[in-house]
């Protein structure tokens, strides 16, 4: 089966950026849209034909789903170890193909009205190009370098994305912060692929993840500070991949992130980009699982739990919808995280892993369904914040109808997607690691709660006035929420574990009851309290945060991070590193130069006296010379 | 001997008929039309210095007390082209400020008498003839020093060279009694089969040794040279730094490579000590000078520092090195001091300051200053980059790295005061900058046959071969 | 050849002369001191050439004929340097030797 | 005539030219005119280079040797090899940007560009060089220029800058003589002649004892040019005070001279000093790269940010080569492209802003991006290269770089490799603070608001850099391949 044609996906967002980057300001703003759109319907529809080609039409060969790569050397290093660049289709790029092209589709769809009227209209879509580009890459990256590279440009695209508003002082600094954060994480990226390079002598998803390979058979054959180099590289890529899913300690980044527009924090910080983490992690997942038993992949099981957990309570104090929204993206990336953790490979043993997909399938659509509604009310009240909003759905019945289609989702309930997925996320926890299932079970109670305090605060809620009545977004925005809450109520039925499991070899899934029950408990609880604190208006919340007081500063303030990097940048690295440098540089290292000059000259202004004038003091010197020099060479140094 | 060997000491005989063709003239022709002397003095000396290219075989007359070779000979010729590129240079002073004194043929003549001892004292083959060559070289300088009656400086320069001359000379004959009492001769030739290393010759050398150094102003006995040079007349202090000095190196290099040469392990030390007393000093005291002349004075001392260099060879390849480097030398000094004459002749400004912005109002001038200075500071492509280089090769040869590597250092120091000048030239501003002015034929003409030096000699390696080639004697 | 009188004595005499000279040069405050004192210089070695000559190397006469030039330079010399003294004279009225220090450093 | 002396002939002739123009509109259209030519000649290299280097596997191609003095041995010799034609096509397309940039300079124009081409010239004969002396004439050929360069048509403390820089080069080249004087007189150790010729000596076994003394004289001359750390200083002044143009030259072309020589000279010629002295001077070069991307942060000018990033970059270069790995090595060489057009582009920026705004202080820019678009993309397109994004020049390098250095399975030297990496963080903090400051954010000053618009000689000498950098950064197989195999012969010696 010849799948080169899956060059295109990436490429022809690729082309539109190009296009719309170069002729910036020939472009008219509304052409410059349906370029976009155009584009990336096109890549859509590749990917869907694709993914059904893939799944469908081939199917599994002999029980497994194949693995195609069509690949070309990019640069060389030795003759073993060279870049390549390529395309890698097996299931889970298939199925991030897929979630990417439908994402990145309705957002340019949306964004043809959410943007309308900014002076920036073009540029925004080339950017989205760009970053479309760049996200495909990084899904059908053949190779860890590959991945890195477009890695990079997905994060800078994000910049220039949340930079959008260049003008606005608080979207730049939120930008420069996304950057410099991932750029931090990236960091232990690379040199966990220097690492791997050099140990395994190869950066080939397929060499690498090969179980019966060698470089998973002879993880043991180096090891550095009681661990096994691989273990260590695994973890420093894992860094990598925390930065970008926004993973405690790494996650400060998402909530500013949201300066950027609406339909970016769709797109970029809700669907496709943050989890890209969690694609690698699954990417290198037979390399977690089985070097030093899976060492890094509790790590990774640890981190997300506590992340999920901090990013859900932080979530339920923000005033904030998007940053609302950002925290509970952050915690279902820690559920994804999670899901991988606690995942085995084999057959049914493999259900984490598949669960982590297919939670990120459905958060996927759910969430951007989230972002957009959000991005529609904000549209329609100018404000980002739960205070100058209340009962909206007398204005935007359709915003209103997807939002809590997608509430309903997130918090799990029977039978939307959400339900499905985070049920097997619950269930994978359960067998492996009870710890992890108990703080998964209280999160998603958490979710239901956070999410429902938003929607009750939006759309129902105190009756806010305002200045000019809201009004339900024009058509082009609508269109794509509508799609979204179809595919979030559906797409729960997708049997995801007959396409995507470790093995790549499918199984039979089956519904755990007791434990859904109790799933569906806890939501429906966290739903419940919602209702109580949020429907009608009354102080009960505020009596709740009074009561819990200190904690609840804490939290509104999520736990005062921000401030510590703040003050590890500001004081630790400009004032204590950077400033004592430059200090040093013009003090020390300038000063010696400078003083080496500066003697020379003063030296010669100290000794002009010798030249005194005196024609007799000439003639001593004449004599003395010749004296000294006889007497030296007559007497001491005779050869 | 018949008469045919006197042929061979014909650029003498050529220089003394010149002379005394100009005193005659001195006393003939009347006072209004002296300047055509000017003329005659340097038609007649562009054509000595012509004749001066033909080949002469080498010879010893008079019992040896006077001898030539073709190194010899060559660098009679370069002194030639360095007298003549010097009167070019000076005409015009002469004609303007001392003609009307009635004054311009002394100028000639002194100069001439001075240059014939210069050859007297290269070709010298024993301590007497070498004797008179220094002391017929040094007095018609010492009243040329003190050329310009009027000025009190001059007088003063006058008295200071005359004074050190003196004692100078005094110290090295003294020193060339003790040689001629080790060895019982003052026959070079009978000295060399004699010569051995004991503590009298080494005080005689060192004695003799300073006498010398005293020419070629080399530290601690080159007190005298800023003084002169700032008190003398232009032309005159030029003189005193390139051709005196370069004749005073030359012989002394070839008497350190021939009779000496039994000292070596002495001299290389001494040298060694020296050179590098020479040329901080000399480059220590230019950094802060103002006046262009005691500039290139204390310059004119750090270069006589590099010659040494080469000096301390004792080799083939340092008499080459050193021959060479002499040369280029004295092209880049008679450019700087040519670009001097013309400025402090039109406007009487001799100060560093006085420079600034001069590339705006004369670019000629401050090309060619600049290419001096470059050529100085031995920075490429122009000749003196080639004639530093290669004596710092010479003392690398001997594995002397640490004297090259301080040598180099002070090449960086010199560069630094080079560049003042440079900078006064083309960087700073000037409210009342020289005037433009347009410089005679004579001035103009020297200052090119300058640059052409400056440009060709580094460049053009068969000279440098055929140098080797000749002081295959000395090694 | 000077009967009872070896070398010897006769170059520690010179020596001395020579030395004497240095040191009038380099202390009197006359200029013509200070010419005298270096014709004591330039005798000394005279004398050296003539008796190094006399006793060391009788049967050439180098020496001394060296040293009969060099007191006809000396002359020469001395009279070049009366001139030019004159001539500072003219201008400042004054032979001292501290007058001669206006260029220095 | 041969292809390779044309690259000193042209540039002397364009001077000749240049003597008899009159105005700047002769001048500049006089040296545009010689710099098209020049870059002419650079693409026709390569072809050329490829072809012959097909049939020709020796380690130079195009060598030409004539004697020039024979007693010394000394030869205008030249070749080349894959590095010095890709440093040569860098020099024309920086010296042609170069020539656009100052397309109005004004006060004394064609001694401007007179003295530019001059320092154009002694790179090429630098780069052409296989002759030690030849080689030490053209640095110095190149270095000189800069003086006055920097001293007239600079800006600030232009006298003190220009002084300080060159003497301190200076001084370096002092250093470098002797060492050469060692490689030079050591050149004879198999009993051959004297000889200044690298390829000749190359042969030669040189005594230890003496490579152990005369490798660090080599290398520091050089590296001084190359802003090792801790004789940096003079790049930060210079390149503050010296126009656009000249910074261009000065940190894209001349400071590459130094790792060049580094390269060329001390390790090829000394490899037993290399491998001798390669501890100390890798961690120099370590510190030098994290060194100076610290100092870049706390800059508020935006030439010494630059030029603080030049020594943490070019540190990368002397890292790389001291790594003695060939990867590095191919990194080393790749960097010094990229870095040499990189900060020139960046210099052109600056140097457009610094025309517009006549400040350079990133406290007093700011939202210049909605005045000057143009000028606003390309500094964060440079800006973005710079700290290594793929798909530029600089991610290329530095990747090639950091794997080879990772190559050496020595702890210490890993520590150090991770040390370097991790100055691309810190690059990355400088670059988005600049971009932030200058480029987005409010606009601070209303005077901006209507500042000229971007003319076509400075988009063009944009667009002449950014082209390449693209380039460099999408495919690099073929230039990379080009160096590779360049790299052999240096191997041999040392690993």
């Amino acid at each position: 089966m010849n799948f080169t044609y899956i060059i295109l996906i990436p490429l022809i967002p690729l082309v539109s950026f190009l296009l719309l980057g170069i002729f910036n300001k020939k472009i008219k703003p509304g052409i410059s849209g349906y370029i976009g759109v155009a584009g990336l319907s096109t890549s859509a529809a590749l990917s869907f034909y694709t993914a059904y080609t893939y799944f469908f039409t081939i199917g599994k060969v002999d029980g497994v789903y194949q693995t195609f790569v069509e690949k070309i050397t990019w640069m060389n290093f030795t003759d073993t170890l060279a870049i390549d660049m390529g395309i890698l289709i097996d299931p889970i790029s298939v199925m991030m193909l897929v979630v990417v092209s439908t994402i990145s589709l309705m957002v340019h769809i949306y964004s043809r009205g959410y943007m309308k009227g900014d002076d920036g209209y073009t540029r925004f879509f080339a950017f989205l190009g760009l970053f479309s580009f760049s996200m495909f890459g990084l899904v059908l990256a053949t190779n860890l370098f590959q991945i890195y590279i477009f890695w990079e440009l997905v994060g800078v695209s994000s910049f220039l994305l949340i930079g959008y508003y260049y003008t606005k002082s608080s979207a730049v600094a939120a930008a420069k912060k996304a950057f410099i954060v991932t750029r931090f994480a990236d960091l232990g990226f690379l040199i966990g692929i220097l690492i791997i390079g050099y140990y395994t002598g190869t950066y080939d998803f397929e060499t690498l993840n090969n179980p019966e390979g060698s470089t998973i058979l002879n993880w043991a054959s180096s090891s550095f500070m009681g661990l096994s180099i691989i273990t260590w590289a695994l973890i420093l890529i894992f860094m990598g991949g925390a930065g970008k899913s926004a993973m405690f300690p790494l996650h400060i980044w998402l909530p500013d992130a949201m300066e950027g527009p609406t339909p970016v924090s769709a797109l970029i910080h809700a669907a496709t980009m943050v989890v890209a983490g969690v694609y690698l992690v699954a990417r290198l997942f037979p390399m977690y699982y089985f070097v030093e038993d899976g060492f890094a992949l509790n790590i990774v099981a640890y981190v997300g739990a506590f992340s999920s957990l901090f990013a859900a309570i932080i979530a339920i104090t923000q005033t904030d919808i998007k940053r609302v929204l950002a925290f509970s993206t952050m915690s279902q990336l820690g559920y994804m995280m999670l899901a991988l953790g606690v995942s085995g490979y084999d057959g049914h043993e493999g259900v984490g892993y598949m669960a982590s997909m297919f939670h990120l399938f459905t958060h996927a659509m759910f969430k951007a369904l989230l972002f957009l509604g959000a991005g529609s009310v904000i549209h329609a009240v100018h404000s980002n914040y739960l205070k100058d909003m209340g009962s909206l759905r007398k204005y935007m019945p359709i915003t209103n109808i997807t939002f809590l289609v997608a509430a309903l989702a997130i918090s799990g309930v029977f039978p939307l997607s959400g339900f499905w997925s985070k049920d097997e996320i619950l269930v994978a926890a359960f067998e492996h690691n009870k710890l992890i299932y108990f703080v998964g079970i209280f999160v998603a109670g958490l979710t239901a709660f956070y999410m429902f305090r938003l929607y009750f605060g939006i759309f129902w809620g105190k009756n806010t006035t305002y200045k000019h009545t809201p009004h339900e977004s024009p058509i082009s925005m609508t269109f794509p929420l509508m799609i979204l809450a179809f595919i979030s109520i559906f797409s729960g039925f997708i049997p995801f574990s007959e396409l995507i499991t470790p093995d790549k070899a499918g199984f039979e899934a089956h519904l755990n009851i007791p434990l859904a029950i109790v799933a569906t408990i806890i939501g429906l609880i966290g739903i419940g309290l919602a209702y109580i604190f949020y429907k009608k208006e009354n102080d009960l919340a505020d009596r709740f945060s009074n009561a819990f007081g200190i904690f609840y500063k804490w939290t509104f303030n999520k736990f005062y991070f921000d401030e510590i990097y703040l003050f590890v940048t500001k004081k630790i690295i400009f004032n204590r590193i950077a400033g004592p440098i430059a200090r040093f540089d013009k003090k020390v290292v300038d000063g010696t130069m400078e003083g080496i000059g500066n003697k020379t000259v003063v030296i010669s202004k100290k000794i002009k006296g010798i030249q005194s004038g005196k024609v007799q003091d000439y003639a001593l010197s004449f004599i003395a010379g010749a004296v000294v020099l006889a007497l030296v060479f007559i007497y001491l140094w005779t050869n | 001997m018949n008469f045919s060997n006197f042929l061979l000491m014909r650029h003498e005989i050529l220089l003394l008929t010149i002379t005394l063709l100009l005193l005659i003239g001195e006393i003939f022709i009347n006072k209004n039309k002296k300047s055509s002397l000017v003329h005659l003095a340097i038609f007649l000396f562009g054509i000595h210095t012509a004749i001066g290219f033909f080949a002469i075989d080498e010879c010893s007359i008079f019992g040896g007390s006077f001898q030539t070779n073709n190194l010899i000979h060559l660098f009679k010729n370069v002194l030639n082209i360095g007298v003549f590129t010097l009167l070019l240079q000076s005409a015009d002073w002469i004609q303007e400020k001392i003609v009307n004194q009635n004054r311009g043929t002394e100028f000639f003549i002194l100069l001439f008498t001075s240059l014939l001892g210069m050859y007297f004292m290269i070709s010298a083959g024993d301590f007497l003839m070498f004797y008179i060559g220094l002391e017929l070289s040094t007095l018609p300088v010492a009243a040329l020093a003190s050329y310009e009656t009027l000025k009190r400086k001059s007088s003063e320069a006058g008295i200071k060279l005359i004074l050190s001359a003196a004692l100078a000379s005094g110290v090295s004959l003294f020193g060339i009694s003790l040689l001629y009492a080790t060895s019982g001769s003052i026959f070079f030739h009978n000295i060399i089969e004699v010569i051995t290393s004991t503590n009298l010759t080494i005080l005689g050398f060192i004695l003799f040794f300073a006498g010398l150094s005293f020419k070629i102003s080399l530290v601690p006995f080159h007190f005298w040279t800023a003084d002169v040079y700032e008190g003398a007349p232009i032309s005159v202090a030029s003189y005193l730094s390139v051709i005196s000095k370069g004749a005073a190196a030359f012989i002394l290099m070839v008497l350190m490579f021939t009779i000496f040469k039994p000292l070596i392990h002495t001299w290389e030390n001494i040298v060694y000590i020296v050179a590098l007393a020479t040329m901080f000093i000399g480059n220590l005291f230019a950094l802060r000078q103002q006046n262009m002349k005691r500039f290139l004075a204390f310059s004119s001392i750090a270069q006589a520092g590099f010659i040494l260099l080469g000096l301390i060879t004792g080799t083939q390849l340092g008499t080459a090195t050193v021959v060479y480097f002499i040369l280029i030398y004295i092209f880049s000094n008679l450019a700087a001091f040519g670009v001097v004459q013309a400025i402090s002749l039109k406007t009487g400004k001799e100060n560093m300051d006085d420079y600034n912005g001069l590339y705006r109002t004369n670019p000629n001038l401050s090309l060619v200053m600049m290419l001096a200075l470059f050529s100085l500071a031995g920075i490429p492509p122009v000749a003196g980059f080639f004639g530093k280089f290669f004596l710092f090769t010479a003392a690398a040869s001997k594995g002397y790295y640490l004297l090259v590597f301080l040598a180099v250092v002070n090449v960086t120091i010199s560069l630094y005061y080079y560049l003042l000048v440079v900078r006064a030239m083309f960087i700073r501003k000037n409210d009342h900058p020289i005037p433009f002015f347009k410089n005679k034929l004579y001035m103009r003409l020297g200052l090119l046959i300058t640059v052409i030096g400056i440009l060709v000699l580094g460049l053009y390696s068969p000279l440098y071969d055929y140098i080797y080639e000749l002081s295959s004697i000395y090694n | 050849m000077i009967a009872g009188i070896s070398i010897y004595e006769i170059l520690t005499v010179t020596s001395i002369l020579f030395f004497i000279g240095v040191y009038g040069f380099i202390t009197r405050k006359n200029l013509i001191s200070i010419l005298m004192s270096i014709e004591l210089i330039l005798n000394a070695s005279v004398i050296n050439f003539v008796v190094i000559n006399k006793y060391l190397y009788p049967d050439l006469l180098q020496g001394v004929f060296f040293s009969i030039f060099i007191i006809a330079v000396a002359a020469a010399e001395t009279a070049l340097a009366v001139a030019i003294i004159i001539n500072l004279y003219r201008q400042i009225a004054s032979v001292e030797v501290k007058d001669t220090e206006t260029m220095k450093y | 005539m041969d292809i390779l002396s044309l690259f000193v002939i042209v540039p002397v002739l364009t001077i000749i030219a240049l003597l008899f123009t009159k105005g700047l509109k002769q001048a500049r259209l006089v040296s545009m005119v010689g710099s098209i030519f020049q870059l002419g000649m650079a693409i026709n290299l390569v072809i050329a280079y490829f072809k012959e280097r097909a049939i020709n596997d020796s380690i130079m191609v195009f060598t030409k040797d004539f004697v020039w003095f024979e007693q010394f041995n000394i030869h205008y010799s030249i070749g080349v090899d894959g590095i010095s034609v890709a440093l040569i096509v860098l020099t024309t397309i920086v010296v042609l940007a170069g020539v656009f940039i100052s397309w109005k300079m004004a006060d004394l124009p064609k001694e401007f560009f007179i003295s530019l081409l001059v320092l154009s010239t002694g790179v090429y004969g630098f780069f052409i060089s296989i002759d030690l002396f030849t080689m030490f004439l053209f640095y110095e050929i190149a270095v000189i220029p800069m003086y006055l360069l920097i001293g007239i048509w600079g800006s600030g403390p232009k006298e003190y800058s220009a002084m300080k820089l060159t003497l301190m080069l200076m001084g370096a080249s002092a250093v470098l003589m002797v060492g050469i004087f060692g490689i030079y007189f050591n050149s004879n150790a198999d009993g051959g002649a004297l000889t200044f010729n690298i390829l000749e000596i190359a042969q030669v076994n040189i005594p230890f004892e003496a490579q152990k003394l005369f490798f660090p004289l080599t290398f520091i001359g050089f590296a001084v040019l190359g802003a090792l750390f801790p004789f940096h200083t003079w790049s930060p002044d210079g390149h503050a005070s010296a126009p656009t143009a000249v910074s261009m030259l000065h940190a894209g072309v001349l400071m590459k001279l130094g790792g060049y020589g580094v390269f060329r000279v001390a390790m090829f010629l000394l490899p037993e000093g290399t491998i001798h002295w390669s501890w100390f001077f890798i961690i120099l070069a370590a510190i030098g790269v994290v060194y100076g991307a610290f100092g870049a942060i706390k800059q508020t000018d935006l030439k010494y940010i630059n030029a603080y990033a030049s020594v943490s970059h070019l540190g990368l270069v002397l890292f790389a080569l001291l790594t003695l790995n060939k990867i590095a090595w191919n990194g080393a060489i790749l960097q010094s492209l990229s870095h040499g057009l990189l900060t020139a582009m960046f210099f052109a920026l600056i140097g457009m802003v610094y025309g517009r705004t006549h400040t350079r202080d990133i406290h007093k820019l700011g939202g210049l991006m909605k005045i000057v678009p143009f000028i606003g993309a390309i500094y964060v397109i440079t800006g973005m290269a710079y700290l290594g994004l793929p798909g530029f020049s600089g991610f290329v390098a530095e990747m090639n770089i950091f794997v080879g250095a990772f190559q050496n399975p020595d702890m210490f030297q890993r520590v150090l490799t991770v040390l370097a990496v991790s100055s691309i963080v810190v690059t990355a903090v400088y670059i988005l603070r600049l971009v932030g400051k200058i480029m987005m954010g409010p606009l601070v000053n209303e005077d901006f608001k209507n500042l000229p618009k971007v003319t076509w000689y400075e988009k063009t000498g944009i667009l002449l850099l950014l082209i390449p950098i693209v380039g460099m950064g999408v495919a690099p197989l073929w230039l990379s391949d080009m160096i590779m195999a360049s790299l052999d012969p240096f191997i041999k010696g040392v690993l």
